[in-house]
């Protein structure tokens, strides 16, 4: 059923949008703590921006593929900042990835969640530690790629998945920021978590939600 | 926090359009995007074309000082977020003249990895691309890591320099080359007094207690390097001054320009009252200030706070600073 | 309400040691005195001698007007205070050029007496003296007591054209006529949001609720003539418009000036906005703008608000607003 | 003792001077409410500089006339505003009435009452009922010259031209101003003591502490 995948790929992105909307003042007042206090803004402009460009995309004729490249692309040229290159070359990875799938069983999911932390570590040149949505990320990726291996039930892949970017978000709070405005706060970021952490956990949560049931 | 705003959402489409109507006399837009706009009389064959860009929030930077003289175009974003790729490119095309093209813009990472993208892109439209990034924030990093550093408002004299550099038909590395040297010695600290709030939220970006200051403020609201218990305009000023003396290697009788910059909220007469100290502390060292700006010029939405930048001149960057230029913002004849 | 200061006494004294010292290409201290000003390029046998002031607390007014081609001197008074006649004497002795001397200020009781008394004692020294006072706030009075209005950020305009009619060596009788003319042809309305403060209290002069603003603001901070909830800034801006309409009496196709005036907090940003909407405003009776100012021109210390103004233009004033002119705050050219 | 009047004018400017600054605040407040909140501000410069002034003054050699003439032009000078030529104004014609004078009894005290008053009058062309410091000049004026021509006692004196005072500056309160900046605001200044009227009245109860024992 490639065209169902399809659908079930764009509400994936309208569930992340919605929940970003809801939670664009707290996302920004975290960004506010140790940044310039518009990451709820920005990430809520780029999503909605990609919910409208999958609007007019033909879920028959675009593929996983193609709705992750046309994600990429309205996301980053409504966005710019620092999130618009790294979700962009995030779903780009991840359109690769997924170039010859036309499901969502758990492998592509795994493949999708490690290709968006690949995106991100490779356009950002950070790794973990550095309090970056990274954090949330690679632990989702490694948590996605072990889940697989050891043959467990979505349920059981999705709930190791969100619990580890759920614990990366958190673990946030006490690194010291080293990469994104944040780092110029220095030993004050302590104690704050990482808004970009923190909408990625969103993000993960909205993709469990809609992708569980395969 | 009030505002004159309609749709909160539509802040940046609204004030661009407010932009593109006002100053239609020094820039234009590109293929019809308010988010990528070129100098009226800017661009020519045979001339590096310069492109600045940044996020909103800053007026009048970066839009301010696009024309004649000075920057060929500007790539505009959504508030404190850099522009993507896209309208620098398009930036990149309608300034180049065949020589090529310079980028500078202030060291975010947003900012660089959005002009990184373009710069690969233009130079697969086979447009060179040379990029100089502004690291004017003194207080935002040890002088070790001088290239870690912010651009703040000394972004107004790098691009200064480089558009006369620009504009007198020097080579794409010539103008890399002395706007590379203009941002090594231009040095800038900031101090905010209350937060900015975005349009968007309508709520302060941060909290500053009400005797405290925030000291290496920067341009976005973001929380300075230390917060500290206000003093006094003079002593404020020393120790802004301290800092940069500690690091700019001035001789007696050298020259310098300053600029005296509201963060949006302070009014004039506190900047003169910053600059009469700034000059007395320079007078002290037998520097003499050679131009002076005072006023808003790379602001941070409705902060209240300012920064004070020095440009080390040498000849050349005189030269060049005093090199004519028309623009919505500035003009020098 | 916190601000760069050291003794709040001494505010307005440091801040004309700044003002002297960073201008002091364009104007230089009378007899030594940093409170009577006069042009460095502006005063010459054979014209008539142009004399502005006020009080402070308004810059860049009205310091930052003060060069060739505009004011020839300036009188200074304390924060919002009309200054005494002795300094607005000492600036029309050095303005004069043996044709008289005209004397533009904002109409108010403190000003009008101060100035008169000027007026008398310089006529005793032999300098024919006229005057023409500023009464461009449409908001402060009905248009039936056209004279009895304030003098607000209109003196922009009003002070431009009288400079232009003295640089062009018109009489003083001339001088006058067209100085008056623009004046009728002013109008400004203005809207404060919050309200600012004395450097020497720190805090509020007065107070807005937090859903209100102030309708028909003066530069002073005085209270406006209604106080309204806040609205859009389109509907703000049409209900300014409405009010200049229902005076002005322009036809398809004539053109205006406008600025869009920031009274000290609110930033460009917000300007474009309000600046968008006049300009479709006057688009749509098919007026045209023949050049614009968006910034700020007319202060109210650190007061958040704007006031959008419409010079009604004719050839004449056409003319001679695009008079050459060369000054700390405006360059013509 | 013409000398002893002279120093108890200047006694009387210093009274005036502490009194303002220390109703410096309120002042201004009442400013703020129909005005642009400096008069508080203005008095306290105009009045601080008449007694730096005086304090240069040699009492012997001044005369009554003489303080008044040096305390007109050095308020003048320091102020501007409405409260400069006014003051001004007041005082020279205080100097003008005072020439031929050189105790400050009861009906002395009462000339410069009145010339203060009719000097505001004639600068700032106002009357009674603008809702002005004339509010209260005019009305003391005229009880010190009944007090006069009732041969009351120098208590009693001051007592009335007080009581006048402080009735005349309540007044302000139910008028519309028509004067100043306040008339700007217009009916909006009901309600609210005009500041010029209170600071006429602080500077009147100061001249009564001071010249009392005549
Ligand atoms: N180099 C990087 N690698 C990974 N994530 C980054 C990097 N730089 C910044 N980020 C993330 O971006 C977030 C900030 O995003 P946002 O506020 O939208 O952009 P900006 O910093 O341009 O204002 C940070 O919280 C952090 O998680
Ligand atoms: N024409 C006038 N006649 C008498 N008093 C006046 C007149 N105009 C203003 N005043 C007085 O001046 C006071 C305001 O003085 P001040 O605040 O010092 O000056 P400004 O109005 O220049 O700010 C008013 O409260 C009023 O009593
Ligand atoms: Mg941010
Ligand atoms: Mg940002
Ligand atoms: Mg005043
Ligand atoms: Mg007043």
């Amino acid at each position: 059923m490639p065209e169902s995948a399809v659908r079930r790929l764009i509400e994936m992105f309208e569930a992340i949008s919605s929940v970003i909307e809801a939670e664009r003042d707290h996302l920004s007042e975290l960004d506010g703590a140790i940044g310039d206090a518009d990451h709820g803004i920005t990430m809520a402009i780029g999503f909605s921006a990609v919910t409208g460009e999958l609007a007019r995309t033909d879920a028959g004729s675009a593929g996983l593929s193609g709705v992750l490249t046309a994600a990429a692309s309205s996301f980053l040229n409504a966005v710019g900042a620092s999130t618009g290159p790294l979700y962009a070359t995030a779903f780009r990875r991840a359109a690769q990835a997924l170039k010859e799938r036309d499901t969502l069983d758990l492998e592509a999911c795994s493949l999708l969640i490690q290709a968006v932390a690949s995106g991100i570590g490779e356009r950002g040149k950070g790794q973990r530690g550095d309090k970056t949505m990274l954090d949330v990320w690679l632990p989702a990726a490694d948590a996605a790629a072990q889940a697989v291996a050891a043959g467990k039930s979505a349920a059981a892949f999705w709930s190791d998945v969100t619990a580890a970017a759920e614990n990366g978000a958190s673990a946030t709070r006490s690194m010291v920021a080293t990469k994104g405005r944040a780092a110029r706060v220095g030993e004050r970021s302590l104690g704050h978590m990482d808004p970009g952490a923190a909408s990625a956990v969103l993000i993960i949560r909205a993709m469990a939600q809609t992708l569980r049931d395969g | 926090v009030k505002k004159f705003l309609n749709n909160p959402n539509e802040v940046v489409e609204e004030m661009l359009d407010g932009v593109v109507r006002a100053h239609e006399k020094y820039l234009q837009p590109i293929n019809g995007s308010h988010r990528a706009l070129v100098a009226r009389n800017g661009p020519r064959p045979g001339k590096v074309g310069l492109v600045i860009g940044g996020g909103t929030g800053h007026e009048p930077c970066f839009l301010g000082y696009v024309g004649k003289g000075l920057a060929d175009a500007v790539a505009v974003g959504n508030i404190f977020s850099s522009p993507p790729p896209d309208p620098i490119v398009q930036c990149a095309e309608a300034a180049s003249g065949g020589e090529g093209v310079l980028f500078v813009y202030g060291n975010y990472a947003g900012d660089v990895m959005n002009f990184e993208m373009a710069a690969e892109i233009a130079e697969e439209k086979g447009i060179k691309v040379k990029t100089v990034l502004t690291t004017d924030d003194v207080a935002s990093s040890p002088v070790e890591d001088r290239e870690g550093r912010r651009g703040v408002a000394g972004n107004f004299f790098i691009f200064k320099i480089a558009g006369a550099a620009c504009d007198r038909g020097l080579s794409l590395e010539a103008c890399e080359a002395v706007t590379r040297k203009a941002n090594l010695r231009t040095y800038t600290v900031g101090v905010a007094l209350e937060p900015g709030s975005m349009p968007q939220t309508r709520r302060h970006n941060f909290e500053i207690g009400p005797d405290d200051m925030e000291v290496g403020m920067g341009i976005h609201g973001e929380p300075g390097v230390t917060r500290e218990r206000i003093r006094s305009a003079d002593e404020i000023t020393d120790s802004i001054m301290d800092r940069i003396f500690k690091e700019m290697r001035t001789a007696p009788g050298e020259r310098v320009a300053v600029l005296v910059n509201s963060f949006g909220a302070t009014p004039l007469m506190e900047l003169y009252i910053l600059f009469r100290r700034v000059q007395q502390r320079l007078a002290a060292k037998d520097i003499l200030i050679e131009a002076n700006w005072i006023g808003h010029y790379c602001t941070s939405l409705d902060m209240a706070g300012a920064s004070i930048t020095i440009l080390h001149l040498d000849q050349e960057l005189s030269d060049l600073l005093h090199h004519p230029c028309e623009t919505a913002f500035l003009k020098v004849n």
